[in-house]
């Protein structure tokens, strides 16, 4: 569905930050993406979705398939009407607008009434509809999350990117997240590219997941097999069995690196 | 081009006053290849200023009026350029001060320096350099500068004439009103429909009007609750025709007198046309476009298929003391320097304006109580006339005029 | 009493001009948060396409009128495109000043158009004179006013009922994001100048309409707005509308009672009187009337 | 144990007819780490903002070293000792790690604009021992090689840690953390756990922290404290929390969800 | 608090080291910046001997916007404040030091008082405005308060007008201060140091020793607390405010510098100038330094002179381009499609657009590329 054939990406002519990425988002799946901080995944999904030029970063190798079609090169509108999604990382809400004004603009592609997408985000997120007249800057952090997920889902898109949906909200929420996830990928349909830092959430429903390290995929695999993967849990599943209290690491650990 | 014209070393190797602006080769382009060249420089107001509308046919009659002093011949020997030192000062005593400094030493005198203040900025070097100038204005503060080489009555004079004769032929025996620039164009005007409202024994008002159509309606509003007999306008052509016209529309009716810079023929075809028809004269220097003297015709001559302007008359009319002033220092000791020209220039008696003004009008040499020329014309708005106007009464000057003691400028500069 | 009302009345009047000018200012403000210092020439250019039309080429006034607007928002467009496009993401503050870049451009050609005489669109039948309660009007000035009420209802509709209205403040917003939910940010760009050139035409052909036409120095009126949109909210068209009709009164006020009443405010302070207003109404309001407030918390 | 550097008294908080806080009461004792839990929009980062200064409650005391803070600007209650970091990162992102954290020593430079104009003895001096100061910050968060960095271009992981590194630079007598470790992965949490305990063991400064990662809260903190709709549901240990019955079903999830399950299950072997 | 760690020492040999902190903070703290800036001051004293005096005027006040544009840089590049009033400021430090340093005898008002007595005053009178001022800039925001401040341009203006016999109203306009200063006359040719000196040369060098000295000023505030607190004020105030900055006070501050300033600024470029009235304290004025900012780099002192230069510079720029085109420069004003002064004018919009479009970044960017070129010189890679 979604397939990405050796990218390399370019920040202000000379920062290489992608260095001839490969993956592929088979149709309604989900995929995981893992990484540490800097890796470069949401330079992934920004070239994804076209949102490159903003950030003054450039394609210079490489390209991006959606089905059959060379989506690289396109602008991010027009991606976006060709069915691909995607909640932006760290909740981008409007914050002059309201709630309900934000999830209107969500839809901004789709013909018609959004009235019946617009109550279906509501019954996912009921603290969205009792804030629904509020002013969106002013929600709490989790509740901008909420909003930003909802927003998302109102343009029922085929393929939806996810860059860190659980960040900063409460562990009940992280769980309906993960539930809404499966439920609009087995409803709908819809393929999903995840990337998150709460790796067990996104392991335990993708069924593939990719590691990028340094602009580079280090490890691909699936994703119950990573789940078992001894460095994957040290470093993104956070103290497995063998670790204990965070109050026992006092020893300075020097991070392992895959490749590079 | 910036750097290498700016090189100190390498610049003209000119910079003694005497040979400047003046030199044995041809000019550019000559007329008579066997003639030397004067360069005059003008600086003017040519794009963004207040000014631009008129001043560009200005200095485009300043050209047409030296290339047919070439064509006849040039002067003493040169032909006279003014072409080349042609620049644009954007109606800023700062740009103004700037673009001389760029021309000083490769001009003779300046064809043109166009404002008050920024001639004033100039002023002092211009002295140091002896250079003469030619203002682009009717300031009665010019009579009393020695560098400055004036034309035809001042605006102070000419706002004496107007009352004068609207006393007389329009029979105004109530409020004279004068509406002026807050600046010294409109001050000069102001000072001299003042002295002559008084010496007709009549009530005078001032109103300092803004520029701006859309800053008029507090013009209107005084007209209408003074309801003055007579106004005397020294505004653009905009504003004068938003305040008559504005004023009119709610019922004044009297006598409104202007001068050059207040008229524009292009106001015809406005809303405002009725009322000006009716009510707007205007004092001038000299008659206007289509007015029939050897100077008009030869200047219609010159300057070929134009849209007729009076901006060009004026240009054209103004650079007559120059031209006697050259051709005065041809014939001193030394012949053609800018010393000569300054002595010259302070000592001419009389000019020939090939009819536009008498020849006596140019007199420099004396006190400007003396000399100082009193006369206007005063026009009336004709639909036929190339410019809108014609004139409605030839040259004369009122008893105010005549008798106005004129020690000092009506308006003082500095 | 009556010179009072008849203040108010002309100072209306103006103010509609304002109004439509304010209007155009605020519609680049929605869509791209930049204030464009090019309305001026927007509008010069736009009173000389009418000039052009009806005086030059003989078209009647409205159709005129029509046509110029087409050609003023086209006008916009291409400004957008050729100087603001480039631009998309940079600071706004670069783009205003890119914008006085484009005004001095515009301005000087226009200026090349106008040479020496000002430019006067004949309005049919203009200065036919209504009175009523002892006030008077011209049918130039009653057309304005109505024009201007048209205008303002139908942008008020469109942006209620259409989804570029959302789109257009939600790009102004975030750009980025606005992307992300698929709006073409630079169709929208390029909507605002185009609404902003057609309503700076109208604005130009009744200024050239007036009885001093458009002449170099017309440029300056549009600067009237300015303080019209701080007012009224510099991304609230309601609020532009108000701003300029209350910048019109109250320098139509000023110019007629100041004066008398308050002489020691020196000549002509009706020239500062909007200013005035505006510092007045932002003491009590930080963003004008209708303002939105910028949402801020940590 | 002497007075406790901060009672909070019956806060309540709302915004244009919506109640954010409605009756919070609780205090710090002695050096401790007190974590604030609860669902989204519950009020916790109000009652960072309404500590900091940024709120004003319409009702409720709040004494900070013994004194009401209540209308007191932001900027004074940072002189007076309380530093805090942000849910969204706040950082001066044109600027560069060290001018980040000298501007957490603003108030101790104790030099005015006009040494700074002209850059004499006093000014200098002052900047000498206050950069020496956030050296040692530096040292301390391990983030050496970013000095001279603008911040914005960091990534997000080590921008907490410097958002973290300028409170300190303030040298607080009560510092509060906004979800420090949301955003990272487990050995990034790791890294912020250890110097959190280092703050409290070896700078001995006490913390208020909000965080939703529940491994690390049930973890560190010494008390906690579970809100719902701007009220406090219960206080007490970590254990005693996190069996609270309300607590779970506001904000932990159902039982049978395996994370969960997973954490109740770790701390009570613990 | 923390374990003191000693300061690391620098291997030998690595100049790019500091070994202080002092250093680091240094004016000039790297030995690149040191050799390129005594380049550039060397090379700016060589300026006077070398070029024409219409360029050296040009150049002289160039150097005096500088420090105009160096100050609004403090309030709107550093503390974000955009403000368009600067030109209000300018008027007011110009008008102040032709008043107290004018020709008593002159139909305006003037004291003819000593230049070192004008030049700070100027500077003062501005200031206080500024700290008025100021306190409105603390409820307002972006837009609104450039829109504000703008307002206050007009109501400058009016004033200017008004006051007539301080001002010489407009169309008159008056003259500036006498520019003298320690028995040197820089208002005519002399001899300074036994070098016969024309009055523009002398005037190059009094502006440039004058851009010196603020330059220091500016740069001494950006690098200090003070500067970092408008930073923050900048970039995040209630941030700010929450680590401890006063943004009331911090707002006020950099209105007032940045007006202190202007008002020199003002007081020594219309002493330079001579006439000057009140028209030219206009909008466009206010504009041009904004642009100043822009063009060379917001929030750096070495881009605000870059870009004051630039901006003196560039209608002369504009012009000689202009002049390279053959066709147009032929006809100087009727005739022709256009004329050669509307095509400088155009050129000087086009300039400002291309620029601010090509490197938006400004005169600043361009010059770190440069320098970061020939950082490696001669192993550029
Ligand atoms: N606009 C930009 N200009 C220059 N460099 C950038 C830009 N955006 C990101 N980078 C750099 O690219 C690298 C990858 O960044 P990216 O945001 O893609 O990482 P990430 O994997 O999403 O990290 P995180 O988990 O923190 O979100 C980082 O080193 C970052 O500093
Ligand atoms: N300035 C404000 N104006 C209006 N409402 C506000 C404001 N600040 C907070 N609120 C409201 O108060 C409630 C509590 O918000 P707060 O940010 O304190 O939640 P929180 O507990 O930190 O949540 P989260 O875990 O999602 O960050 C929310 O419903 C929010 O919308
Ligand atoms: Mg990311
Ligand atoms: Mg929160």
């Amino acid at each position: 569905m979604l397939s990405v054939k050796n990218l390399e990406v370019v920040y202000n002519d000379v920062i290489l930050v992608l260095r001839g990425v490969s993956l592929t988002v088979p149709r309604g799946q989900i995929v995981a993406l893992l990484g540490a901080n800097g890796a470069g995944k949401t330079t992934l999904l920004r070239a994804l979705s076209g949102l490159l030029d903003i950030h003054d970063g450039r394609i210079t190798k490489g390209e991006i398939l959606l089905g059959d079609r060379p989506i690289h090169g396109w602008d991010a509108p027009k991606i976006v009407a060709a069915g691909l999604g995607q909640v932006l990382e760290g909740r981008r809400v409007f914050g002059e607008f309201t709630v309900e004004e934000n999830l209107r603009v969500g839809g901004h592609t789709r013909r018609g009434s959004l009235t019946d997408s617009i109550d279906e985000i509501y019954t996912l997120f009921p603290v969205l509809k009792e804030r629904r007249k509020r002013t969106a800057g002013y929600l709490s952090g989790g509740e901008q999350q909420m909003l930003a997920m909802g927003r998302a889902l109102v343009a029922q898109p085929d393929v939806i990117l996810l860059d860190e949906p659980s960040l900063g909200l409460a562990p009940r929420i992280v769980q309906q997240i993960k539930d809404i996830v499966v439920q609009i990928n087995e409803e709908r349909g819809t393929t999903v590219l995840l990337v998150e830092q709460n790796a067990t959430m996104a392991l335990s429903i993708a069924q593939h997941g990719y590691v990028m390290e340094h602009g580079k995929i280090v490890m691909d695999q699936p994703a119950a097999a990573l789940l078992e993967d001894d460095d994957i849990r040290d470093f993104y599943l956070g103290r497995g069995e063998l670790a204990t209290s965070y109050r026992d690491i006092k020893h300075y650990k020097r991070r392992k690196r895959w490749l590079s | 081009a910036l750097v290498l014209s700016g090189c100190r070393s390498g610049g003209g190797g000119s910079e003694d006053g005497a040979s400047a602006g003046i030199t044995e080769e041809p000019c550019p382009d000559a007329v008579n290849e066997d003639n030397g060249c004067i360069y005059l420089g003008a600086i003017s107001d040519l794009t963004k200023g207040p000014f631009a509308p008129l001043a560009v046919p200005i200095t485009d009659a300043q050209k047409a009026f030296w290339q047919r002093v070439n064509e006849e011949g040039g002067v003493g020997g040169y032909d006279i350029n003014i072409e080349d030192h042609i620049a644009d000062a954007e109606y800023n005593p700062e740009i103004h001060n700037r673009r001389y400094q760029e021309m000083r030493n490769d001009i003779l005198a300046l064809g043109q320096t166009l404002g008050s203040s920024q001639t004033l900025a100039i002023l002092d070097d211009m002295k140091n350099d002896d250079v003469i100038g030619i203002p682009a204005s009717w300031n009665s503060a010019w009579s009393f500068e020695d560098q400055i080489l004036e034309s035809g009555a001042n605006y102070c004079f000419e706002a004496m004439n107007g009352v004068d004769w609207a006393v007389k032929a329009r029979g105004v025996s109530g409020k004279v009103m004068a509406i002026k620039y807050p600046n010294d164009y409109g001050g000069d005007a102001a000072a001299g429909a003042k002295a002559a409202a008084e010496a007709n024994d009549l009530e005078f008002v001032e109103v300092e009007t803004p520029t701006g159509q859309d800053n008029q309606a507090g013009a209107v509003a005084a007209v209408l609750q003074q309801q003055p007999e007579l106004i005397v306008v020294t505004t653009g052509p905009a504003e004068m025709a938003t305040i008559v016209g504005g004023a009119a529309a709610q019922g004044w009716q009297g006598t409104v007198v202007g001068s050059s810079p207040t008229w524009n023929p292009a106001l015809l075809q406005s809303a405002a046309a009725p009322a000006l028809e009716a009510m707007y004269f205007q004092a001038g220097p000299w008659g206007p476009w289509g007015t029939d003297t050897p100077g008009h015709e030869a200047m219609r001559n010159a300057l070929g298929d134009v849209t007729p302007n009076d901006g060009y008359t004026s240009g054209w009319a103004w650079s007559y003391p120059l031209l006697a002033a050259l051709e005065a220092a041809a014939e001193m000791d030394g012949g053609i320097t800018r010393a000569n020209l300054v002595e010259a220039a302070q000592n001419l008696e009389e000019v020939d304006y090939e009819g536009m003004l008498p020849p006596e009008s140019g007199n420099q040499a004396g006190d400007p109580e003396e000399v100082a020329w009193r006369e206007s014309v005063i026009s009336k708005v004709d639909p036929d006339a190339p410019t809108g106007v014609s004139i409605e009464q030839e040259m004369m000057a009122g008893p105010t005029a005549e008798s106005y003691d004129f020690s000092e400028p009506c308006f003082a500069l500095r | 009493m009556n010179q009072f009302a008849q203040a108010i009345l002309n100072g209306f009047s103006q103010g509609a001009i304002y109004a439509l000018l304010a209007l155009g200012y605020v519609m680049i403000y929605k869509a791209t948060h930049v204030i464009s210092f090019a309305q001026p020439a927007l509008m010069v250019c736009g009173g000389l396409f009418s000039y052009h039309l009806t005086a030059q080429i003989g078209l009647p006034f409205w159709p005129g009128l029509l046509l110029a607007m087409i050609l003023g928002a086209l006008l916009g467009m291409a400004v957008e495109r050729l100087a603001l496009r480039p631009m998309v993401g940079k600071p706004v503050f670069t783009l205003a000043i890119i914008t006085i870049g484009v005004d001095i451009v515009l301005r000087i050609a226009a200026n090349r158009y106008m040479g020496a005489n000002p430019r006067i669109v004949t309005f049919p039948d203009g200065s036919r004179q209504y009175e009523f309660l002892g006030l008077s009007i011209t049918h130039q000035r009653v057309a304005l006013i109505a024009v201007t009420a048209i205008t303002v209802v139908a942008l008020v509709m469109f942006f209620r009922y259409a989804k570029a209205g959302l789109a257009m403040r939600a790009t102004a917003l975030n750009q980025e994001t606005a992307l992300a939910q698929g709006i073409r940010v630079g169709a929208i760009f390029a909507l605002a100048w185009a609404i902003a050139g057609g309503l700076a035409t109208i604005a130009g052909t009744f200024v050239a309409a007036g009885s001093a036409g458009m002449e170099q120095n017309t440029w300056i009126i549009a600067l009237k707005a300015l303080p019209a949109i701080i007012i009224g909210g510099l991304d609230s068209l309601p609020g532009a509308v108000i701003g300029g009709l209350a910048v019109g009164i109250v320098e139509s006020l000023t110019a007629v009672y100041q004066p008398d009443v308050a002489p020691f405010l020196g000549a002509n302070f009706a020239l500062v009187a909007p200013y005035a207003l505006m510092f007045l109404v932002l003491l009590v309001r930080p963003y004008g009337l209708f303002g939105t407030r910028e949402v801020e918390r940590v | 144990m002497t007075e406790s550097i901060l009672e909070v008294t019956d806060v309540e908080l709302s915004f244009a007819g919506v109640k954010a806080l409605g009756g919070v009461s609780f205090d710090i004792r002695g050096h401790e780490l007190f974590a604030i839990i609860g669902p989204n929009g519950a009020g916790k980062t109000s009652i960072f903002n309404v500590l900091s200064g940024v709120y004003r409650p319409q009702v409720g005391a709040v004494r900070f070293g013994g004194e009401s803070i209540l209308g007191v600007a932001p900027h004074r209650i940072a002189e007076r000792g309380l530093a805090r970091t942000f849910q969204n990162i706040e950082l001066f992102e044109n600027l560069d790690v060290v001018d980040n954290l000298m501007l957490g020593r603003h108030h101790h430079l104790g030099y005015g604009w006009p040494s700074a104009v002209a850059w004499l003895g006093k000014a200098r001096r002052a900047e000498v021992a206050n950069r020496r100061r956030v050296e040692e910050i530096i040292d301390f968060l391990e983030i050496e090689s970013y000095r001279h960095l603008p911040v914005g271009m960091l990534p997000y992981g080590v921008q907490k840690r410097i958002e973290l590194g300028r409170a300190l630079a303030m040298e607080p007598r009560l510092l509060l953390l906004d979800e420090p470790v949301a955003g990272m992965n487990g050995e990034e949490t790791e890294d912020m756990a250890r110097f959190i305990l280092d703050i409290r063991d070896e700078l001995k400064i006490p913390m208020i922290l909000v965080e939703h990662d529940m491994g690390l809260v049930m973890d560190l903190a010494d008390r906690v404290m579970a809100m719902d709709f701007g009220v406090p549901i219960t206080i007490g240990t970590p254990h005693e929390v996190q069996t609270h019955p309300d607590v779970v079903r506001a904000y932990l999830g159902t039982v049978d969800d395996a994370t969960i399950a997973d954490v109740i299950e770790e701390v009570s072997t613990r | 608090m923390l374990t003191p760690r000693r300061a690391p020492r620098p291997p030998r040999g690595r100049p790019q080291l500091r070994t202080s902190y002092a250093q680091d903070m240094g004016l000039l703290n790297t030995p690149a910046k040191r050799r390129s800036t005594a380049l550039v001051i060397l090379a700016a004293f060589t300026v006077p001997f070398l070029v024409t005096d219409d360029l050296l005027l040009i150049f002289t006040l160039g150097l005096i916007a500088s420090v105009g544009a160096i100050g609004l840089n403090l309030v709107t590049g550093y503390a974000g404040q955009v403000s368009l009033g600067h030109a209000f400021f300018l008027g007011l430090g110009a008008y102040t030091g032709a008043v107290l340093g004018g020709d008593p005898e002159g139909s305006v008002t003037g004291y003819g008082l000593p230049m070192w007595i004008w030049l700070p005053a100027a500077g003062v009178v501005a200031a206080i405005a500024g700290l008025i001022v100021g306190p409105v800039a603390v409820r307002l925001r972006g837009l609104y308060l450039a829109i504000v401040t703008l307002g206050l341009v007009f109501l400058g203006e009016h004033i200017f007008r008004e006051a007539r016999t301080l001002t010489g109203g407009p169309g008159v306009g008056r003259r500036g201060p006498d520019l003298e200063l320690f028995g040197i006359d820089f208002a005519e040719a002399g001899s300074l140091f036994g070098l016969g000196l024309s009055r523009d040369q002398q005037q190059y060098l009094l502006a440039l020793v004058f851009l010196i000295v603020f330059a220091i000023l500016g740069r001494n505030i950006a690098r200090s607390g003070v500067g970092r607190a408008f930073s923050a004020v900048r970039d995040r105030d209630v941030a700010a405010a929450v680590i401890g900055v006063n943004l009331t006070v911090y707002k006020v501050m950099a209105f007032a510098m940045s007006s202190f300033f202007a008002g020199v600024t003002g007081a020594l470029y219309y002493a330079v100038v001579g006439v000057f009235e009140p028209g030219a304290f206009g909008l466009l004025l206010s504009i041009q330094y904004l642009a100043m900012v822009l063009i060379g780099g917001v929030a750096t002192i070495s881009g605000s002179i870059m870009g004051a230069l630039f901006i003196t510079s560039l209608p002369r720029i504009a012009q000689e381009i202009a002049h390279l085109f053959p066709i147009i420069s032929t006809s100087t004003v009727g005739g022709g499609l256009i004329n050669v002064f509307q095509f400088e004018a155009i050129l000087y919009g086009l300039l400002i657009i291309g620029f601010l479009i090509f490197e938006p970044r400004g005169l600043f960017g361009i010059w770190m590329r440069i320098r970061n070129y020939w950082k490696g010189w001669p192993f550029s890679y």
